[in-house]
């Protein structure tokens, strides 16, 4: 039950958080802010109770009550539906950072929000509602039903707060996604089917779906399902076009929760089931998938490179860095995967916080344009720090989060394979060449004349504060993992076994 | 033989009068040679043994729906120079496109019908047996006849009182 | 009646003769009037099949749907002579390809 | 003592962190305090512990905490300490603090006074990080942080996109290197499961044979980032460029210790690179050509830190050529001594620079004999020791390598000879600039002389590259034992000599007049060469060829997201298909009587056609 | 005829009674207020009746066949007729003193469907059809004013005839192969009669086909669609989408059944052909549509074109469980079908009403800050069009494609992915339009208290949401048909 309360909470909160507009106009962002936190420390005192979270059992795929939390209730019981919330490691860390993220969307979008106040607290609350409910729910047909209908409220977010060209960005984002999705949906249905024709039970259950024998080349045809839909989202190239156009044109909360959050459901549907489910099949396709991630590693780097937007920008490095956490899938060993699920977390972080500085630019400029800007440090040095830190986050300084994640999943694809190694690498030249041009275009170079009388406002409390919290964070990832490797680790180590006990016949 | 012969006959009177219904420019001509045409059907219905058939046909179609177009066309009062225009419009370049796909129709049906065989019915199926059929398994058809010939009546009533209110 | 053997499909064919005609004049004619008349035509072709087929076949369900058949011919005429009188009062014409204000 | 070690960094950590968080709010005085009392106190403890080690020379090993595990891959936040680490320490402190020192006065007037110590605090920081690590991960942090810092500091006045330009530059293309240095670290872990790098040097002796390939790459993969680091070819251009910052910083970052990390990793990582005899021959091939192409450029420049930088590289290449021909000692022997003379120059120099109003162009200097004397006693040393006259610190540590050289078995005496060309070519470049800047005419006016806080650094600089050639750095345990061997002695004379010959042709050339190279300069031959030489080789000119302006290109194509392009040929395709149908709704009865009828037909083709079949 | 079969009569009986006694008041004395609840009355009568006759299930004459999922589908379009007839009562204001005869009207063109939908003999779907389509003709043409009504009338009617008199010379041809006009006589004799004559049948059938198929608007027999959507009077729009064409479809779904036309693959062929180009040629047609009434005849081309997956997937059924998804794949995804349209219709006869400038997407613009009841419930219904979950026609695309994979028609399911992805960016438009932010300058206009149009369109939006979150009582109400 505490899962569904962890989703209830935020649907209600957003209920709420619509009707207090009428309170007053600044009262929803409050309530959204109070509705997160208490989900959080809700999450926090249930786990309270559990074993140590470092000694975690290792869950067995297969067998949910050796889970961490399990919930299971019929729904369509013709289909073989429940409402099936499961709860492990990595599920429990999508979960633990979505919900930082989504209190620090909230703090992103304090000020710049103009009109319809409640409406959109209660959207973004609904966001992460359907995001939540994406990383706990192990019935599949719950899985894409909550993998659909978490675009909703993220579209009205892009649509009706976002940027110039939003109604562009946000069809071009519900499309892509809801196209793939519908992949997915059939690949889910002939998934049930085949189970079905082999046990004659409808079930939709992950746990009843996995090991469902069935002919290669149906394996390889419903795989492709998964994954295209799952990468649709990551985004890998080449299906990455949405992705700069929405992230773009997206409200400041909206691209946190779009980089921070909603990017990692699709590696996180590649970990869950993509490979998962259909193991054989995955190994056969991993040197595309590979391929795939290289290939977007180095293209969103030198994308990113040529732009001139900011937004833009860090939302091509965000391609670039999904890239990794492709290779890092796909390489399938505990290092890349460990190194997958670290670069979730810290890339989470890191974007955001670009994300939060464009946007309180937008909001002090009113241009995302970096040929407007210029020299900026010298007004506001305490973004401009904050900045440059995160750029070096972003780079993969060693010490931050980012690194310990690229460094892994390059470790693990090594010894896959030392070729797209290689080419992946270059991710990492080609990442400093867009992450200092942002710097030098923004915040450093001669100041923009036009800018000198804005009056600027440097980073103040409430913003340094929220930073303040990445920065640590990301240090922390960056120095000492553990805690977050030994979440995910007995997971991981599961499923590595179970896939490795698939390939052998 | 004879009925052959007539039917033959009758049929051709009826191809030919109904092409040349579809071909008038005037309205009234058109619909004498639908009237010719419609009774050349008739007298099909009687040669293949369905005299009651060819009674209703002369009678409600040939006489009262036809009667019906010709009331309209008197109270539209179509003129000469209407009908110069409806010449003017039969052009080849209007009517070859249609004609191909009626040919192309009329050849596919012609194909398939073609495979059926056997002459029609020895036996006249008597006015009795329809009457009979009729108000026995068909019951409720003619109940429901009754609603669409109401919905009809309701239907040219809201329309044409209209038109004369506003004529007047 | 004795001896009666014309061949169904010769009277089928020359239903299909008079649908096809009937087909043909809804296509080429514009003026309404016109129209209605072809509809009538196509009408009596399945008409025409129906009692052939019901001859054929020796029942009277061939001759009973001919009536419907004619109950529907009327009710629609009715209707439709109805619309003629107000497309002529409207749009002082009756040329149909002139009534396409809705496309696209 | 030994377990303080780990405050050595944390100090100049922590109190780079305060100058952070306080850069809108402390005091000059405090700021200055700070930033360079830190490091003192950094150079005490390392002072400590290394005469604590002296007494009892036994390495060790200190873990913090395990960084990260995954499977068996477990590197910890863990220091190494051994005689390397110690000189290695001792440098980066020492003159560090020095230079910190300097700086309190050099930037006195700056507005981001805070910001500037955070950085260098930050770097020394990294830099020790970097040299007391105990695997390479943690090494590679250090690594990529003194980049950092060093980015940091190139651009440290960031409002000149000038300045920006090259900072970024510096760090990409050490980036270059970084990348092939942490492929190498993939493929050290892949083949031998550790990155702790004695337990790696030791299960490496144990799986490799020498001359095996892997050890090859894998030496390559790290000397890639050697290079890169310390501005060898083919990725030396950067350095030249970096001197766009504070001159302090290039005395720190860019002579005396970051750009000698790749001699430093080399020399760490001795045990891998012996398995591979090719890779050490490629380091002293790399190590020649770089010192003698960077001495041909030095000859040309007249911007007074761009001698000085590439008469770094020079001086780098010096020590890869003793790595590569196996005097390891040599070459961290000639680390040291060159930390001291060149961050001597170096902030001679800053000196220079900062009382002549910013004047780099040394033809625009002259005569400042007299005006800065302190000033020019310190070049008169630094400038001797690096040419390697007899007596001074270079002198020592060059003749080593040179006759070292000589004994490689495979190719030594060419070594030696292209060894003993750069000697020369050193001598005359360095006293050049002596002689130019120093003598003749006066032509700018200087502000007066150093203060006190810039004059003890100088002097303190001076007296270490005398008489740093007679200390004895405590290496011999990190190193496998030198033969022992000794050249003829003709050689030794040779070697000797050379440097003396440098200086005379320079003062023959410079400052006499009397050996007129008017004629041969002016050749339409030597012409081509001066530019040749004076733009360093050509190289940037290639580099952006080759690399940087069809990267600019293919940015610029890409702009537009040609993938994108394709999903706008669907969406077309999509339009085309609307419009199409659209016209087709043209709102005649007629025509929709002919698409049913067309439609019937078709229905009734396609039920025809199977039906056909099956008859 | 015995009692039971009265009963069993028992919609069709109060239909008849209700347009009997609208006659008679008519007569009497005009008054359009007391026509509408004697409509009305009639209606709920008529519910009551439906719900009645299922005691009494059975065969009545070889006309009719009364059985639970006739009734069931009897019961919807009621619902759906109800719906038109609420939101007729304020439209056509210039009409209002002749009202009688509209609902009048209605109310035979609903005796026609549920005629049509009980049919199981060529002779009440020939009836049933025309007389549900003769009383739509006038009811399109009933406003009095503007060319539009007119047009659309003039259109379906000639066009409508046409494919009736298609529709008849089919039956015709089947009548002459088989001898029997009932279904189910027809399915019997043409399998015993398959070596004999079967091109007479198959052209009879495509013949059959073509006539339904233009009332269902399939392609290529869909260009009426647009045209009429747009020309009739808003609430008759409604109504022809989701009565007429449901009826037609239930009546389609017996011929095919009964007369077992499932086993002849040139027929299959022709109905994938058709159901392929519909799906397509719909979401393309609708693509770029700014007229919301055309955009959305132009998306119900491509979602019968959808329905039509289902019964060539009971050709290639083989077991006896698929053939029951199947019932079940009709009856939600119709089902799903008419209340989401007619929570669309709803909205936009209550702003749109009869001007056609109100019914282009500008008009819409903003309408989340002027009335978010009704954009929710036009947002609603489009998501559910577009098959987003949580919404019904969410699970009726789950069951088209679960058949489609059964059935392994991959083609089809192929057309169905693509043109679901096509359709998303047109729905969304409206969406967007609707959500505008621009249109909040509107805001000002004084908003009405929540009428019953309001009602009827939070009533239908969550029945939408009903049937697309807790689907499993329907699944199991529509099992049990």
């Amino acid at each position: 039950m505490v899962m569904v309360n962890l989703i209830l909470i935020l649907l209600l909160g957003g209920v709420i958080a619509m009707l207090s507009e009428r309170a007053g106009e600044n009262i929803p962002r409050r309530v959204a802010l109070v509705v997160i936190m208490l989900d959080l420390a809700y999450l926090l005192s249930e786990l309270w109770g559990m074993p140590s979270l470092t000694q975690l059992q290792a869950p067995m795929p297969d067998d949910p009550s050796t889970w961490l939390m399990h919930f299971k209730a019929q729904w369509i019981p013709a289909f073989g539906i429940s409402i099936e919330l499961a709860l492990d490691g990595i599920s429990l860390l999508m979960v633990l950072l979505t919900l930082v993220l989504g209190a620090i969307a909230v703090s992103a979008s304090w000020t710049d929000i103009a009109v319809k106040h409640g409406f959109f607290e209660a959207n973004l609350l609904w966001t992460l509602a359907g995001v939540l409910g994406v990383f706990m729910a192990l019935d599949l047909f719950l899985f894409f039903l909550f993998w659909e209908v978490m675009l909703i409220p993220m579209y009205f977010m892009i649509a009706i707060w976002g940027h110039e060209n939003r109604g562009y960005a946000a069809m071009k984002f519900f499309i892509f996604t809801q196209a793939s999705g519908l992949l997915m949906l059939v690949a889910t249905l002939a998934l049930v089917k085949v189970n079905h024709s082999a046990t004659g039970q409808w079930s939709f259950s992950y746990f009843d779906l996995l090991n469902t024998p069935m002919p290669e080349q149906t394996a390889h045809w419903l795989m492709l399902g998964f994954f295209i839909a799952f990468v649709v989202k990551l985004p890998a190239f080449p299906f990455h076009t949405w992705l700069p156009d929405a992230h773009t044109q997206a409200p400041t909360a909206g691209s946190v929760i779009l980089a921070g959050i909603l990017l990692k459901t699709g590696a996180y549907g590649l970990i869950r089931f993509a490979v998962p489910l259909f193991p054989e099949a995955a190994l056969d396709f991993s040197w595309t998938a590979m391929a795939l991630g290289a290939a977007g590693v180095v293209y969103g780097a030198v994308l990113a490179f040529s732009q001139s937007d900011f937004k833009r920008l860090v939302a091509y490095s965000s391609v670039s860095h999904m890239g990794f956490v492709l290779l890092g899938v796909y390489a399938w060993n505990e290092l890349a995967l460990q190194g997958a699920v670290m670069q979730m977390v810290a890339h989470g972080f890191s974007t955001a916080a670009l994300f939060m500085i464009a946007g309180s630019l937008q909001e002090r400029l009113h241009t995302r344009d970096m040929r407007e800007m210029g020299g900026l440090w010298q007004q506001m040095p305490r973004m401009g720090a904050v900045a440059m830190f995160f750029v070096l986050a972003s780079l993969g300084l060693p010490g931050l989060g980012n690194f310990v994640a690229e460094f892994l999943v390059l470790l693990g694809l090594f010894q896959i394979s030392p070729w797209i190694t290689a080419v992946a690498a270059l991710g990492l030249i080609t990442g400093a060449i867009y992450s200092l041009i942002l710097m030098q275009k923004s915040f450093q170079g001669e100041p923009n004349p036009k800018l000198q009388d804005h009056g600027l406002v440097d980073f103040a409390g409430r913003e340094m504060l929220t930073m303040t919290v990445m920065m640590v964070a990301l240090i922390g990832l960056g120095l000492y993992p553990q805690p977050v490797l030994d979440m995910a680790q007995p997971v991981l180590q599961s499923l590595l076994e179970m896939t490795s006990v698939e390939a052998m016949p | 033989m004879l009925e052959i012969t007539l039917f033959y006959i009758a049929a051709t009177i009826a191809l030919v009068a109904t092409v040349l219904a579809m071909t008038r420019a005037n309205a009234i001509h058109a619909l004498i040679y639908l009237i010719v045409s419609l009774l050349a059907v008739a007298v099909i219905f009687f040669l293949i043994g369905a005299p009651f058939a060819a009674a209703l046909e002369i009678v409600i179609y040939a006489g009262a729906i036809m009667v019906l177009f010709v009331f309209v066309i008197m109270m539209l009062n179509l003129g000469e120079e209407g009908d110069a225009r409806e010449r003017g419009l039969l052009q080849p370049s209007i009517w070859a496109g249609p004609t191909v796909l009626s040919l192309l129709l009329f050849a596919e049906l012609l194909y398939m019908i073609s495979t059926i065989e056997g002459p029609v019915s020895t036996q006249a199926v008597s006015a009795k047996e329809v009457g009979l059929a009729l108000f026995g398994p068909y019951v409720l058809a003619v109940e429901i006849a009754a609603m669409l010939l109401l919905a009809g009546l309701v239907g040219s009533f809201h329309l044409g009182r209209r038109y004369l209110e506003r004529e007047e | 009646m004795e001896g009666l053997n014309i061949p169904l499909n010769h009277i089928l064919l020359v239903s299909t003769l008079l649908f096809s005609i009937g087909m043909l004049g809804l296509m080429i004619r514009r003026n309404i009037i016109f129209i209605l008349m072809s509809l009538e035509v196509m009408l009596n072709a399945a008409a025409l099949a129906f009692v052939a087929a019901g001859a054929h076949w020796g029942q009277p369900d061939g001759q009973i749907i001919f009536m419907l058949i004619l109950t529907v011919a009327a009710a629609e005429v009715a209707v439709g002579l109805g619309l003629v009188l107000q497309v002529q009062r409207r749009f002082k014409t009756l040329d149909m390809d002139s009534a396409n204000r809705m496309r696209g | 003592m030994g377990d303080m070690i780990w405050l050595v960094p944390l100090i100049p950590m922590l109190s780079s962190i305060l100058l952070m968080l306080g850069s809108g709010s402390l005091p000059r005085v405090i700021i200055g305090l700070l930033g360079v009392c830190s490091v003192g106190a950094a150079a005490v403890l390392t002072l400590l512990v290394g005469l604590d080690f002296l007494a009892n020379p036994q390495p060790f090993q200190m873990t913090l905490w395990t960084w990260m595990q995954v499977g068996n891959f477990s590197p910890g936040i863990a220091f190494y300490f051994d005689g390397l680490t110690l000189v290695m320490m001792s440098v980066i402190t020492g003159v560090g603090f020095l230079i910190h020192l300097f700086s309190t006065e050099f930037m006195e007037e700056d507005v981001s006074y805070a910001r500037y110590f955070a950085y260098l605090n930050m770097f020394v920081a990294a830099m020790l990080v970097l040299v007391m690590a105990d695997n390479l991960l943690l090494l590679y942090l250090g690594w990529e942080g003194v980049g950092v810092c060093s980015y940091l500091l190139v651009g440290f006045w960031y409002q000149n996109s000038a300045n920006g330009q090259a900072a970024r530059k510096a760090f990409v293309v050490t980036r270059i290197g970084d990348t092939a240095m942490a492929l190498g670290l993939l493929l050290l872990f892949t083949q031998l499961g550790t990155l702790d790098i004695q337990a790696m040097m030791g299960v490496a002796n144990e799986q490799w044979q020498v001359g095996d390939t892997l050890p090859l790459i894998a030496c390559l993969l790290l000397l890639g980032g050697a290079v890169g680091k310390s501005a060898q070819l083919p990725l030396h251009t950067w350095l030249p460029d970096a001197m766009a910052g504070p001159t302090p910083v290039s005395a720190l970052i860019h002579a005396a210790t970051m750009v000698t990390a790749g001699v430093y990793l080399i020399a760490r990582t001795n045990g891998l690179f012996l398995l591979a005899p090719t890779a050490m021959m490629i380091v002293a091939l790399i190590g020649l050509a770089t010192s003698l192409m960077a001495a041909f450029t030095a000859l040309m420049q007249s911007d007074i830190k761009r001698i000085l930088a590439y008469s770094t590289i020079s001086q780098i290449g010096y020590m890869f050529l003793a790595l590569g021909v196996g005097a390891w000692t040599a070459g961290i022997f000639h680390l040291m001594t060159h930390a001291f003379f060149k961050a001597l120059l170096f902030l001679g120099s800053g000196a220079i620079i900062h009382y002549l109003h910013h004047e780099h162009d040394i033809f625009k200097m002259g005569g400042l004999r007299s005006k800065m004397p302190v000033t020019f006693w310190s070049f008169m040393i630094g400038s001797a020791a690096l040419a390697a006259l007899p007596m001074t610190s270079g002198f020592f540590s060059k003749d080593q390598i040179l006759l070292q050289a000589y004994l490689q078995p495979d190719a030594g005496p060419w070594l030696w000879l292209g060894g003993l060309l750069g000697a020369l070519l050193t001598a005359i470049y360095s006293f050049r600039l002596v002689f130019v800047v120093f003598f003749g005419e006066a032509k700018t006016q200087p502000d007066g002389d150093t203060g006190w806080r810039m004059a003890l650094p100088l002097v303190v600089l001076c007296g270490l590259a005398m008489v740093g050639g007679y200390f004895i750095i405590p290496v011999a345990e990190v190193f496998p034992v030198a033969s022992g061997e000794h050249p003829a002695n003709w050689v030794e004379y040779v070697s000797i000599s050379v440097p003396l010959m440098g200086l005379l042709l320079s003062y023959l050339i410079f400052h006499s007049g009397q050996l007129n190279v008017d004629k041969l300069v002016n050749s339409s031959l030597g012409q081509w060469l001066r530019r040749f030489w004076h733009s360093g080789w050509g190289i940037d000119w290639l580099y952006d060829r080759i690399f940087v302006r069809p990267y600019y290109r293919l940015s610029g194509i890409m702009v537009n997201e040609p993938i994108d392009a394709i999903y706008g040929l669907i969406v077309a395709i999509n339009q085309t298909f609307n419009h199409w149908l659209a016209e087709s709704q043209t709102g005649r009865m007629r025509w929709y009587i002919a698409s049913m009828v067309f439609g019937l037909i078709l229905v009734l083709t396609l039920a025809l056609q199977i039906s056909a079949e099956a008859l | 005829m015995n009692t039971g079969q009265l009963m069993a009569l028992m919609p069709i009986l109060m239909l008849s009674l209700t347009a009997v006694v609208l006659m008679i008041q008519a007569s009497i004395k005009r008054d359009q207020g007391l026509a509408w609840w004697i409509t009305a009355i009639g209606f709920l009568l008529t519910l009551w009746g439906a719900g009645y006759a299922r005691e009494f299930t059975q065969p009545v004459t070889m006309l009719l066949m009364v059985d639970d999922w006739g009734l069931f589908f009897t019961t919807l379009i009621l619902v759906a007729s109800l719906v038109t007839l609420i939101l007729s009562k304020d439209s056509f204001s210039p009409e209002g003193e002749r009202k009688e005869e509209y609902y009048l009207l209605l109310v035979l063109s609903v005796l026609g469907a549920v005629v049509l939908i009980q049919s199981s003999h060529m002779a009440s779907l020939l009836l049933g059809m025309e007389l549900m389509g003769v009383a739509l003709y006038g009811m399109i043409a009933f406003p009095e004013k503007g060319e539009l009504p007119l047009e659309a009338a003039i259109k379906y009617l000639v066009l409508s005839a046409c494919a009736s008199a298609m529709l008849l010379f089919g039956f015709a041809l089947i009548y002459a192969a088989t001898g029997d006009l009932s279904y189910g006589g027809m399915g019997a004799k043409a399998a015993a009669a398959f070596s004999q004559e079967p091109l007479v049948l198959m052209a009879g059938s495509a013949m059959v086909l073509a006539g339904l198929g233009f009332k269902l608007s399939v392609v290529p027999f869909h260009m009426w669609t647009p045209d009429v959507y747009q020309g009739a009077p808003t609430p008759v729009t409604g109504f022809l989408a989701t009565v007429s064409k449901g009826a037609v479809f239930v009546a389609l779904t017996r011929f095919y059944l009964d007369g077992q036309l499932y086993q002849y693959d040139s027929l299959i062929m022709a109905l994938s052909v058709v159901a392929m180009a519909s799906m397509l040629v719909g979401n393309w047609l609708a693509l770029r549509q700014d007229n919301i009434k055309r955009l959305l005849a132009y998306s119900s081309i491509a979602h019968f074109g959808y329905l039509l997956i289902v019964l060539i997937a009971l050709a290639a059924a083989q077991s006896t469980m698929s053939s029951e998804l199947i019932g079940q794949a009709i009856t939600f995804y119709l089902a799903a079908y008419i209340v989401t349209t007619l929570a669309a219709f709803t909205v936009i006869a209550n702003l749109a009403g009869e001007d056609d400038s109100k019914s282009m997407l500008s008009a819409f613009e903003g309408l989340f800050w002027r009335n978010p009841v009704q954009a929710s419930a036009l947002t609603v219904a489009m998501l559910s069009f577009a098959g987003i979950p949580l919404t019904a026609g969410f699970i009726g695309k789950f069951y088209l494609i679960m058949l489609s994979i059964q059935s392994q028609l991959w083609v089809l399911l192929g057309a169905l992915v693509l043109g679901s992805a096509i359709a998303i960016y047109y729905y969304l438009r409206i969406i967007f339009a609707m959500s505008k932010t621009s249109g909040t300058m509107i805001k000002t206009e004084s908003r009405a208290a929540l009428g019953a149009q309001d009602i009827v369109a939070a009533l239908l939006l969550l029945l939408v949401l009903a049937l697309g979150s807790w689907p499993q009582p329907f699944i199991e109400f529509a099992g049990a048909l």
